[in-house]
């Protein structure tokens, strides 16, 4: 297995050692779900792995694709969504810090997009976009990913005083303050099992 | 849990299979796929194709309105559940006949982020993809809001006035726009009186107290704007399509079409009890109720409640609601 | 009690006048009395006269078959009563064109007590009247006593033939032989899952535990032949099938239409479900199912269960059976 | 009020203060609604008292007719045929006595006719039957009627013994043993107020 596919299944097992906080972290503002979905997800990605061509652009669509067939609800498409639009700015000419980069600031903005969310509205972009901050800042990949690890953590934290506009969390608005957003969570645990 | 059911985590694989056994001459599964279904003649040369898709649980929503004068394809998603890009990439292919595919559906988070990677990937390999999405219900955000509410029975009225023009050879431009304009006229308020049970789970996912109800509820128990004490058929009448009134700023010499729609154990009986006010209102308004469709349009598995739509008309959006269609659910002369 | 209602004992005038309403160019009160309903459009010259009747709260029984291709008037009581005479009466000298009437209705004591007393009315004023009675509830007395049979969702196809034949010109003895013949080859066995609510008397009439149900209950909640704890959807089709089909000698290479009914709460997706297992059955028995009709025929109020109609048809029966129809309820293409 | 009309009052009245125990024997074998029943009768009688002409068979059968407008369950039904058959039958010819057997045998043969049920299966003609041998083995309308009155209470009292086979009691069998069959009662009641 690839260091690239070995990466990819410590965060697929991250996703199922804490399905159980996605729940209910979902439970209380949305419908109770994510937790299945981020099961759903490490389905998608081990079945991206296991048609690994080495190719970095190609396989991270693939990624893509089968999580989006495994994970059909809204985390899981936007979280493909980010495979998809990384897989469109990668290059085999690229350093890995650069790749990493490059691939998350795609992502992100493919998430933006599609979820029509914005910073501050209690999602998964309030993890991902200081995240990203942290990304771009560092200069090697290793440190890159560690303080990547951190700001989402603290990015996650910091929605449990975001009021919820998006997905179903927004029909209960007020009510969901005071816990953190759930798919903010799930970024959190990908990047402290990607560093 | 009163249901008729095996495994519960096959329902909708197993719903699947008996639709497609009573209707093999209409219905047909994408590469093997149930949950990508299309009339079976599809694509019909020429036409723009017309795909919806969503959860299940709704039925006749969504896979109902696949037929002549209304639905090309659609893609068909577990208990309240989106289906994945990926089901509706396929069914955009095979109902795609060089005219291009309209998706209308309901603004629902998960389906819009699969459906729009639908039509990015149907973009990619050439099809001309357009999205209308249905938005009907007026408790579920304020005006000014609209984009933001969800869509439930009166998309209907869209897969009605779309299909039609399809049907009757216009572009893929037209269509666009007659179904936009009949989006902007349609709107839908409802009243939910008990909560549903998802086969997988086994128990009221959400609480409607006995003697009580829930103005605006969601078909999936999104939560409505007001829940009080069960009032009178006419009562609740009158609150639903005053709210609907005012939003659309219905007034005298407009006409109208109007949909009583059940979410699945209320009786028609009540429907029409219920009508009889709508329509006692509507004349006193000056108003004109050109058509009118009581029964299950969109429901909620076994949830007690109602929801009435209404689509003001013009001459071209009545004509496109008049014509004829037949699908295994929906049949009209 | 989770209905949308005004006053309990106006539920029937009230959904009378929403139907009215709803349908002015489809349906007329005789001597303004609303549970005196035909055909806007009856007498038809020529044609021979199809009434029903009996009560209400099992939409679209009775009325809802009123119209093209199917019944000329009926006769409508109030919730789970027999109208009376004199409104069956009524509506047989309104459809009666001097081609005679046929009544077509379940054998209920009420029923034909009134009907039979109408008939005599009627034969005192020179309208020949023929009777034919919906018996097809094999749960509700053994072979060699089908004349005490109830009648239940199975009238639909006696309606079906008996509409088609007289639509299309037979003479009253022709119209009666065929749907003698119809009434001959259907059986229906059903299952409920809970009792219903009359909207007058607020709680439920019998009970179904949760968790429970009764094969063969009548859709007042007579009682059935078996309760038991709620079984699969596979063991309960099973179930009902094997009992019509020893009771009507079904055989390898015999042909059949089947209809899958909801009485009320059961949504169609549990329907398909069960037809899927019917399906399997009859396919491994070398039947072949002709034709198959899925949704609401003759519900229980919002009572949930479902019922299972199994029709032999040689070519003629299946003809009418296929034949066009319309009407407020039911239109098929 | 002619004495036939104030008869039929009579009739009424009882009718309506009985209901109360209508209701009860037919909730325990049948669906309970006979107690209304019994008062839609009573409301048919008085309608038909209203439009009385004076013409004993010309009443009778406004009386059926009314009757059967305002009560159509299976009883009011068979209550209703039993005048609209006797009306057939009566004459202005015949003696008060004459009039009033040969009005009971019609109305007999025509509800046993119309319900096509026989003596001993538990229904109202199980009252009826003794109650017109009564008649018919009495010289004078007065002893007639006491006489009836007995035989039909006691014809009554007998179907507690009896299996029921038709209306909705016939749906429970063997339970509804014990008790009296609900028609039965309301029979004995009418012959108790005749006389
Ligand atoms: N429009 C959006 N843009 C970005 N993130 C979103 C959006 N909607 C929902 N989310 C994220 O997805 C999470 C819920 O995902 P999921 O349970 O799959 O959605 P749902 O059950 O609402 O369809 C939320 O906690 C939030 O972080
Ligand atoms: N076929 C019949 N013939 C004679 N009497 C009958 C018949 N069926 C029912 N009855 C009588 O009618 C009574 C019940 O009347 P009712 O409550 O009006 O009927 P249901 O509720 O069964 O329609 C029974 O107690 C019995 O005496
Ligand atoms: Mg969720
Ligand atoms: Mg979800
Ligand atoms: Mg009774
Ligand atoms: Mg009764």
């Amino acid at each position: 297995m690839s260091e690239f596919s070995a990466t990819l299944e410590k965060v697929a097992k991250a996703l199922e050692n804490n399905s159980k906080r996605f729940e209910e972290l979902d439970s209380a503002a949305g419908d109770g779900d994510l937790g299945i979905t981020a099961g759903k997800i490490a389905e998608g990605i081990r079945s991206g792995i296991s048609l690994s061509t080495g190719d970095l652009k190609a396989d991270l669509m693939m990624l893509g694709r089968e999580i989006s067939k495994s994970a059909p609800s809204t985390f899981g498409t936007l979280f493909a969504t980010g495979f998809i639009r990384a897989s469109g700015v990668v290059s085999n000419e690229y350093s890995p810090l650069e790749n990493v980069q490059k691939g998350f600031k795609a992502a992100f903005e493919g998430i933006a997009a599609r979820g029509k969310a914005s910073i501050g509205e209690r999602t998964l972009l309030d993890a991902l976009a200081p995240a990203l901050t942290a990304l771009n800042d560092a200069s090697d990949l290793r440190s890159s990913l560690s303080s990547a690890a951190i700001a989402a953590r603290a990015g996650a934290k910091a929605t449990a005083e975001m009021m919820p506009r998006h997905g179903r969390a927004g029909w209960i608005g007020e009510r969901a303050k005071g816990l953190e957003d759930a798919g903010a969570n799930v970024i959190a645990v990908v990047f402290e099992a990607l560093q | 849990m009163q249901k008729i059911l095996n495994i519960p985590k096959e329902f909708v694989s197993e719903m699947l299979e008996g639709i497609l056994q009573a209707y093999p001459t209409q219905l047909k599964a994408v590469d093997g796929d149930n949950q990508a279904l299309t009339r079976a003649d599809a694509p019909i040369a020429g036409k723009v194709g017309i795909t919806t898709g969503g959860g299940s649980g709704h039925l006749p929503l969504f896979l109902g309105y696949v037929g002549k004068g209304l639905l090309d394809g659609v893609a068909v998603g577990d208990v309240f559940q989106s289906p994945t890009a990926d089901q509706m990439l396929a069914v955009t292919k095979q109902v795609n006949s060089g005219a291009g595919v309209l998706y209308i559906y309901g603004n629902y988070g998960g389906d819009v982020m699969n459906f729009d990677l639908a039509a990015e990937l149907a973009a990619a390999e050439g099809i001309r993809v357009e999205t209308i999405l249905g938005a009907d219900d007026v408790a579920s955000a304020p005006k000014g809001e609209e984009s933001r509410r969800r869509g439930i029975a009166g998309i209907f009225f869209l897969y009605k006035v779309a299909g039609a023009a399809a049907a009757a050879g216009k572009s893929l431009d037209e269509v666009v726009a007659i179904t936009k304009r009949a989006a902007a006229q349609t709107r839908t308020m409802g009243v939910a009186l008990s909560p549903v049970t998802l086969p997988t789970v086994g128990h009221p996912t959400f609480e409607v107290k006995a003697g009580e109800m829930e103005i605006g509820m969601g078909i999936h128990g999104e939560p409505g704007i007001r829940k009080a004490k069960l009032e009178t058929a006419d009562q609740i009448t009158t609150e639903l399509i005053s709210a609907i009134k005012s939003d659309l700023s219905l007034k005298s010499g407009d006409k109208v079409c109007v949909l009583m729609n059940s979410l699945g154990a209320t009786p028609p009986e009540e429907l029409y009890i219920m009508y009889r006010q709508v329509k006692k209102i509507f004349s006193g308004d000056g108003i004109d109720v050109a058509r009118v469709y009581v029964g299950e349009f969109a429901t909620s598995l076994e949830m007690a409640g109602a929801s009435i739509s209404v689509i003001r008309v013009d001459s071209e959006l009545l004509g496109y609601i008049n014509a004829p269609a037949h699908t295994p659910f929906f049949t009209q002369v």
